[in-house]
């Protein structure tokens, strides 16, 4: 049993790997976002082989199917997608990897001292229920819990500042011929040149040619 | 909008009269008179003012005569007397018949005053006019083909346009 | 099926084979049959379709190949078999291969967690409800790469419609199907069945109710507002009429689909027939009890299991045959609903789905969400919860708890609808007054 | 204004008095007012979804009922079309065929290029035959040609042509994977007078006698075999042969080739015709009646039995490989007919009945003179021979047989009710006994005496079934 | 901040709902259409040329193929102008005919028009089959008196082809049973329904001021709220005989022109009911001018228009005083019907535009010609 669990871990690791490699690697940003969900979906497998059954599934219904899914959405809407002249690595690639070597080791090798290598224990199947996270969520880890929670608002109205349009900036939305028409009867409520008719529901009324589709909003006061 | 109102139409004088006479009056410089000695072909009884004045008539005719629906505008090629006929025909809400306004041009100079600004309902009767017969009409905002491609060369409702071959059709076939 | 393989293996034929292998069998078993027949009764689906909504146009719909076209949906497969496989010049040749895949492979899994019939269940997952919407999300990371990668204007702005649809339906749907967990206290599919016996009024509330597995959850006013909403948000996550947006032919020809033909366009029907299948199977399941039904608590009383090891195993499949009766016949009924609103509803535009998703059915259910709680907190607290009011006057038994329960969460319910519904329909009151007042159809420019 | 040669410009304050007429435009309207509509608001939301949602059900609901009531307005309507078909009306046009005589072969078309002038898209092409002796032109068509790719179905050819030759048929399953098989010749345009009468028998029935008097006058003026249709004129060939060694006498393939199409539709009326027969005369009570049309039902049935399956499949088909003396018999027969029908006329027999009365139909009185008064005609056809002789004999006998019957039924003071229950009276085309009769003399292989027989037998049953007419009324 | 950028998207010629070869091509922003351009030609046939080479009678045919919905209104609207241009009366019962078909024309167009419109919103065919169910029972009445479904040839000049068959007359009376159950019937399916009501209303509005400059006709105009009806404004044939009401719309937008065309059908059922009523015998004049093959009228101009179901549909001859006509010119509703459509689409949304089209109702083959 332990033997087919070692050699799943280690499926999914490379998987994980393999597709985290491919994420920063590739051209075309479609495709690393892809990536980036098969990189999800190796560690919602992870936490399944550790038995956090509620942590996979959570993973996989957050971060495949509503981030990755948002990712994809932007990086659609973006321009280039997919340009060969542009290199894959930038000039100080060098020094970057060193920073990120750095840092990847100030976390993982404390890490690696601290930990007890030599017992192996099987977690509990209840090790992540929902129970049990909840009673983490709101006892042990409140703070962390709420902080997160207020980080989500501020990106939240951040999101809507920045899809917001600048009110200065902003056209004026397409005029419907019936708001066309209603304006220019606003404008000119009786138009002198033609009182002598009796019928306002006459065809004398006929507008001037349809104005231009874009009106600023200038042009509208 | 009731029921009870008498039929209008059939009471006054019929609308070619009343253009006629109203336009004596106003706007006696455009009309157009024609010589008696016309051949029975493009003799008209309907009232034919001049293509530069088309606008301005239009305008009365829509304004003070009540008849604001542009139905139809079609175009006759008369080839062997040199001229298009253009054929205005306006009709009232109110009811009753037709008030037709022809203007006529040369077939070596085809310009009419577009009726655009006055009212959009000529832009596709325009285009159309000017895709089957050549046509212009000054003013218009977007006189394109119609009906032929872009490429197509010629005009196909004129009567001079060769009715068989295909060397007619232009270069982007 | 673990306990009737345990009972041939080592009882009948007495090979005294370990757990594992019982299991393994099992499982295998169970795999097998679901692979086999799930995809055939759903391609049967599509025949099943057409018929009926042929007959609501007085129609006959398809009758020609087989008995009373029973074969048509075997036809089209071979048709879509032999059609060619084409790929645009300028797709992206990998994702668009992939696409389909990624679409139909999730909503397999989905049969996973679904309870066929007592202890007749894949794998009986304690989060089988978290599984079965977390799987399905999957799915639109398909559809978002078929849109894409057909580099087509209408392929992708299917998909961008379907995604946003997708996942904005999720959210009523998930917080409708809350109050079964809080009522059962499981994510597990199988308890929320369980749950789900008695007469009218569940077993859990009242615990002495004669069991004739009709103690659905619909039957109280917290469930049936919920299967309102719910069903509501299925038939959008199922891409189904009114809400067909994604693939409006009328406007955006077949939505992410445009490009594909052959198979993988197959695959893509396929995938959203099982999709539709199974949220009705859910829909049954969570509010119409499943496989529950009259006769199925006797034949499990009588049937082989580990409580009742003289039970008859005959008494077993034919508790399986009758569950899954029952839950095909409620899911097939629920299908039948949806063909009916396919034939009987024009389909809503983008910004109206989105309007009636985020305005009406989101708060609708979260009012649902504090009804629920209301109810478990009548029905099952007392004082002993801190929850004494219900027991201001004595100690009320379970049935005029539950009595109370109702009326009350059936009162905020409707007023919830009722207030809802006003909200939306003064908006279009409006609207149409200034529509007979002028003509002025919308309010002039905001910045004029 | 964009024109800048506008340069009169309007100053309408100075206007005469005559601009005061302006017209009131609103619209006005007699007899009637203009409504609003009602632009109604849902009574409860969701309320009206599930009306909707109702009506659907309900259709659903009904659709188990197979309906072909007009009048209602859920159920199911589909006719599955292989296996079922609509009755296409009288009216219906599809391609334009054209009509020969079934007796002689003579062509209705005398060429005289009115379809071909009035023919929109321009499709139809003939030639004019030419006496091979003199050159000259005569009123027969030696080749015509439609072009049924282009055809528009309009109809106009068959409205305008003078002589009743080229009508509008009903066969509308044309598709094939031949596109020069589209382009039709004469051989295949043509198709017998009956083949016409009964896919549309009143409009026949209108143009029948104008169209035979015209082909009368034309014959005249066409030499030998010209404007006889080919099939017809193989079928002369044929039965030359036949004549020599009467075992192998077949169907000429050209024959078969020629007019597979309408043969469907023309298998029906006779089957019916005869059942229709059969079940009129199943009603009168008088003895005499009822056995000479059990008796022609008898001989009918064997002569259907005789035929081949084949062949009585296709009709129109083996209409073409009819045999010549069987043909001269049958002309004989009509022309004694008609013969007998003028007597008849002059007679102004008060038994004929008036409301069913046809060109066709033999009248109920057939006064034995006019039986010889058919002989004379009959030389004219070349090929009669000693058997057809026997056959018209046949035919004669049987025919004064069953009108012995009829006589005795109007001596009996039959019941005047029309009604016949089993038959509605749409139903009954008045030429059934026409259309019953090219089918069963069609069997190429069949002995001429039993030719003969059967088609004294259908005469007989055509009395018979008058006589109970006759009694009906 | 975040801009976004205008997109053209072709919406057909070969699109599910552009009813025919037709193109939009929109530019939109976001899913706001910021500009329309309706593109033509695709199905067009030089039609008018090809009636200047044919004569008057043997243009009739291709007038079906005009509108091929309501071939018997184009008949109509085609003899009525070569009888005007050559004076030539119609026989009393030959007038009822017409009207008969005519108006049987106007009911079936309209039941597919409004079913046609509701699939555009996205209805899976219901309404439409509905419908069409409807549509073929009237079909069948063509086809009894002219031979043909569609393409019917049925109207002369100075008359129609033959007369009604006796059958005729009886079968019309089942169908009148049939009608107002079926208006009703899909009044209570769509009249109210919630999903129709956020498509249609407000949708697509024309103006009643400018609706008239924009030279649309029938009942897009009438749904604008202007009751311009040509049986009413100039009655031709007998129109004036008959009683009906105009309906017409209070707003202008999509839901009104839905609601006209079905109060069309009852009013023009309402006509049918008087028609039978008052149908003269066949002693009134031969119907079927049969001499009238070549028809040579004098030099000269005339227009003669009807109320087609889709609008003014009017034809203008000259004539040479030959036997074929000199200019023949088809005043198509259809065509001009779309003059405004690029206006009334502005402003709204993608899935707008295919209903806005949808309600217009056009047949590209009376579009392009």
């Amino acid at each position: 049993m332990d033997l087919v669990v070692q050699i799943m871990f280690g499926v999914t690791g490379l998987l994980i790997l393999g597709a985290a490699l491919m994420v920063v690697s590739v051209r075309n940003i479609i495709h690393a976002a892809l990536w980036l969900i098969a990189c999800f979906f190796g560690i919602a497998m992870l936490y399944l082989l550790l038995h956090a059954e509620f942590l996979a599934i959570v993973q996989v219904l957050l971060y495949i199917g509503a981030v990755a899914v948002l990712v994809l959405f932007a990086v659609m809407l973006t321009r280039q997608i997919d340009d060969p002249d542009e290199p894959v690595l930038f000039q100080r690639w060098r020094s970057t990897l060193l920073i990120a070597v750095l840092l990847f080791a100030a976390v993982l090798v404390p890490t690696i001292y601290t930990h007890d290598w030599q017992t192996f224990t099987d977690p509990q199947p209840t090790f992540a229920g929902p129970r049990e996270l909840g009673f983490a969520f709101m006892n042990a880890y409140l703070l962390p819990f709420q902080i997160a929670a207020v980080l989500l608002l501020a990106a939240l109205v951040g999101a809507i500042i920045i899809a917001m349009e600048d009110q200065e900036q902003r056209r004026v939305r397409v005029l419907t011929l019936a708001e066309e028409v209603a304006l220019r009867r606003e404008r000119e409520p009786s138009p002198p040149a033609r009182s002598a008719h009796p019928q306002p529901t006459s065809s004398s009324t006929t507008p001037p040619p349809v104005p231009p589709a874009h009106e600023q909003a200038g042009e509208g006061a | 909008m009731a029921s009870t109102s008498p039929p209008l139409p059939n009471a006054r004088p019929s609308p070619r009269d009343l253009l006629r006479e109203q336009l004596a009056t106003v706007l006696p410089h455009a009309l157009v008179t024609l010589p008696d000695d016309l051949p029975d072909l493009i003799r008209t009884a309907d009232v034919v003012v001049h293509a530069d004045a088309l606008p301005e008539v239009v305008q009365f005719v829509i304004d003070h005569l009540g008849y604001g629906l542009l139905s139809d505008l079609a175009a006759v090629d008369y080839v062997e007397h040199g001229l298009f006929e253009l054929v205005y025909r306006f009709y009232s809400i109110g009811g009753g018949g037709d008030l037709v306004i022809k203007v006529r041009v040369p077939r070596d100079q085809p310009d009419v005053p577009s009726l655009m600004a006055i009212l959009p309902a000529a832009m596709l009767h325009e285009r159309e006019a000017y895709d089957l017969f050549g046509i212009r009409f000054i003013g218009h905002p977007n006189l394109r083909r119609i009906y032929m491609w872009d490429e197509f060369e010629g005009f196909p409702m004129r009567k001079d346009f060769p009715k068989q071959g295909d060397n007619y059709i232009g270069e982007g076939a | 099926m673990y306990d009737v393989v345990d009972f041939i293996l080592n009882t009948q034929l007495g090979l005294n084979s370990p757990d594992w292998v019982v299991m393994l069998i099992s499982h295998l078993i169970v795999v097998a049959i679901l692979f086999a027949i799930a995809p055939v009764q759903v391609l049967f689906l599509t025949y099943y379709e057409r018929r009926a909504i042929a007959r609501m146009q007085d129609r006959v719909g398809p009758n020609r190949v087989g008995y009373e076209g029973l074969l048509q949906p075997i036809a089209d497969g071979v048709k879509m078999f032999t059609k060619e496989d084409i790929v645009p010049v300028s797709a992206d040749q990998r994702v668009h291969l992939l696409a389909p895949i990624v679409t139909a492979a999730p909503v397999m899994y989905m049969f996973a967690v679904l309870p066929w019939g007592p202890n007749m269940i894949a794998v009986d997952l304690p989060t089988g409800l978290l599984f079965f919407f977390a799987i399905s999300s999957i799915s639109t990371v398909g559809l978002l790469m078929a849109g894409w990668a057909s580099n087509n204007k209408f392929a992708l702005l299917g998909a961008m419609r379907a995604v946003a649809q997708v996942v904005s339906y999720e959210i009523p749907a998930l917080l409708s199907l809350l109050f079964a967990v809080m009522l059962t206290g499981s994510m597990s599919l199988m308890a929320i069945v369980e749950a789900q016996s008695g007469l009218f009024i569940s077993t859990t509330d009242v615990p002495n109710i004669p069991d004739l597995g009709l103690g659905w959850f619909v039957f109280t006013p917290v469930g049936f507002l919920a299967f309102v909403c719910f069903f509501i948000a299925a038939l959008a996550e199922g891409e189904r009429t009114p809400f067909d947006i994604p693939e409006a032919d009328s406007e955006i020809v077949a939505g992410y689909m445009t490009e594909y033909s052959g198979m993988k366009f197959a695959l893509f029907y396929l995938a959203q027939y099982i999709l539709n299948f199974l949220l009705c199977a859910i829909t049954a399941t969570i509010f119409f009890g499943g496989w529950q039904g009259p006769g199925i608590a006797w034949l499990v009383s009588q049937s082989l299991s580990a409580d009742n090891p003289a039970g008859n195993p005959v008494y077993n499949v034919l508790a399986g045959m009758l569950g899954t009766f029952y839950l095909l016949a409620k899911t097939y009924a629920f299908f039948f609903v949806m063909v009916a609103l396919r034939g009987a509803f024009p389909r809503l535009r983008i910004d109206q789905l989105m309007n009636f998703g985020w305005k009406f059915l989101i708060p609708l259910t979260m009012i649902n969400i504090l009804s629920a709680a209301l109810w478990i907190a009548i029905t099952r607290w007392g004082t002993a919860q801190g929850f004494g009011i219900i027991e201001f006057a004595g100690e009320p038994s379970n049935l005029v708890r539950w009595l109370i329960a109702f009326a009350v969460t059936l009162v905020i319910n409707v007023a919830a609808y009722w207030f809802l519904a006003r909200l939306n329909i003064q908006d279009h009151v409006a609207r149409q007054a200034a529509l007979a007042a002028g003509g002025l159809a919308v309010s002039p420019p905001r910045s004029a | 204004m964009s024109n800048d040669t506008l340069t009169h410009s309007l100053t309408f304050t100075e206007a005469p008095a005559a601009l005061t007429v302006v017209v009131d435009p609103t619209p006005q309207i007699a007899r009637g007012s203009a409504v609003v509509v009602e632009r109604r608001r849902p009574k409860a939301a969701g309320w009206s979804l599930l009306q909707g949602l109702g009506v659907v059900v309900d259709h659903w609901r009904k659709s188990f009922r197979k309906l072909d009531d007009t009048t209602q307005i859920a159920g199911t309507f589909t006719t599955e079309y292989p296996e079922e078909r609509l009755p296409l009306p009288e009216a219906y046009r599809n391609m334009p065929i054209l009509l020969f005589d079934d007796a002689t072969g003579h062509e209705l078309c005398t060429s005289c290029f009115q379809c071909q002038r009035i023919c929109p898209p321009q499709v139809i092409h003939m030639t004019q035959a030419k006496d091979p002796d003199t050159g000259k032109p005569v009123p027969a068509v030696s080749e015509f040609i439609i072009e049924y790719d282009a055809c528009m179905s309009c109809g106009f050819c068959a409205e305008v042509c003078p002589f009743d030759a080229i009508k509008m048929d009903h066969n509308f399953e044309l598709s094939t994977a031949d596109h020069s098989s589209l382009t039709v010749h004469k051989t295949d345009l043509l198709r017998p007078i009956s083949y016409y009468q009964s896919i549309a028998p009143t409009f026949w029935a209108e143009a029948e006698a104008s169209a035979y008097k015209k082909l009368e006058t034309n014959k005249k003026r066409r030499p030998a075999t010209i404007g006889i249709a080919p099939q017809m004129l193989a079928q002369l060939k044929a039965a030359h042969e036949l004549r020599d060694d009467q075992q192998e006498a077949t169907m000429p393939t050209t024959a078969v080739a020629s007019a597979p199409a309408p043969a469907t539709s023309s298998a029906a009326p006779p089957a019916r015709s005869a059942a229709l027969a059969a079940s009129a005369s199943d009603l009168p009570t008088d003895k005499a009646a009822r056995l000479a049309a059990i008796r022609a039902r008898n001989e009918a049935k064997a002569a259907v039995q005789a035929a081949p399956a084949t062949a009585s499949a296709a009709p129109a088909a083996s209409d073409g490989g009819d045999l010549p003396t069987d043909k001269a018999a049958r002309l004989a027969a009509i022309r004694a007919r008609n013969e007998a029908k003028k007597a008849a006329e002059q007679a102004a027999a008060a038994e004929a009945a008036p409301t069913l009365a046809t060109p066709d139909m033999p009248p109920t009185d057939v006064q034995p003179a006019a039986s010889e008064q058919a002989a004379p005609p009959a030389p004219t056809v070349p090929d009669a021979s000693l058997d057809e002789k026997a056959a018209r004999l046949a035919a004669i006998r049987a025919r004064n047989e069953a009108k012995k019957a009829d006589e005795q039924t109007a001596a009996a003071g039959a019941a005047p009710t029309l009604a016949t229950p089993d038959v509605p009276p749409t139903d009954v085309p008045p030429a059934t006994s026409e259309q019953a009769a090219p089918p069963a003399p069609a069997v190429p292989d069949a002995p001429l005496d039993e030719k003969a027989a059967r088609l004294a037998a259908i005469r007989a049953r055509n009395a018979a079934k008058k006589a109970a007419q006759a009694e009906g009324e | 901040m975040i801009t976004t950028d205008e997109l053209q998207i072709n919406i057909g010629p070969q699109h599910p709902s552009t009813h025919g070869v037709f193109r939009m091509l929109i530019t939109v922003d976001g899913e706001t259409v910021v500009n329309l351009e309706p593109v033509f030609g695709y199905l067009h046939r030089n039609h008018e040329q090809l009636a200047e080479v044919n004569t008057y009678l043997q243009n009739m045919p291709y007038t079906d193929r005009l509108d091929y919905f309501n071939s018997m209104a184009n008949n109509h609207a085609y003899a009525l102008a070569v009888e005007k241009l050559a004076g030539i009366e119609v026989p009393e019962r030959a007038e009822y005919i017409r009207v008969l078909m005519v108006e049987l024309t106007r009911i079936l167009n309209h039941a597919g028009a409004v079913g046609f419109m509701i699939n555009d919103m996205g209805a899976w065919q219901t309404p439409l089959a509905f419908g069409i169910r409807e549509r073929e029972k009237i079909l069948d009445l063509f086809e009894l008196v002219s031979g043909a479904r569609m393409m019917c040839n049925y109207f002369r000049f100075g008359g129609v082809v033959r007369d009604l068959p006796d059958d005729f007359i009886p079968r019309l009376k089942k169908l009148m049973v049939a009608m107002p159950a079926y208006i009703d019937e899909l009044e209570r399916l769509l009249r109210e329904n919630e999903i129709l009501l956020a498509r249609s209303e407000g949708i697509g509005i024309l103006p009643r001021e400018v609706a008239v400059s924009y030279g649309v006709t029938g009942p897009v105009l009438r749904g604008s709220g202007i009751a311009y009806d040509i049986r009413k404004a100039e009655p031709y044939s007998i129109y004036d005989r008959f009683d009906f009401d105009v309906p017409v719309g209070s707003v202008g937008d999509v839901y009104d022109r839905f609601l006209v065309r079905i109060e069309e059908m009852r009013q023009s059922r309402r006509i049918l009911e008087q028609i039978i009523e008052q149908l003269p015998d066949a002693s009134g004049g031969h119907i079927n001018p049969k001499a009238r093959q070549n028809v040579r009228p004098p030099v000269g101009d005339a227009y003669a228009r009807i109320e087609s179901p889709k609008g003014e549909l009017g034809f203008y001859l000259v004539s040479d005083g030959s036997t074929k006509p000199y200019r023949y010119k088809v005043r198509a509703p259809s065509f001009i019907n779309l003059t405004p459509l690029g206006d009334m689409c502005r402003g709204y949304k993608v899935a707008d535009i295919v209903v806005i089209l949808g309600s217009i109702d056009i047949v590209m083959g009376e579009v392009d010609r």
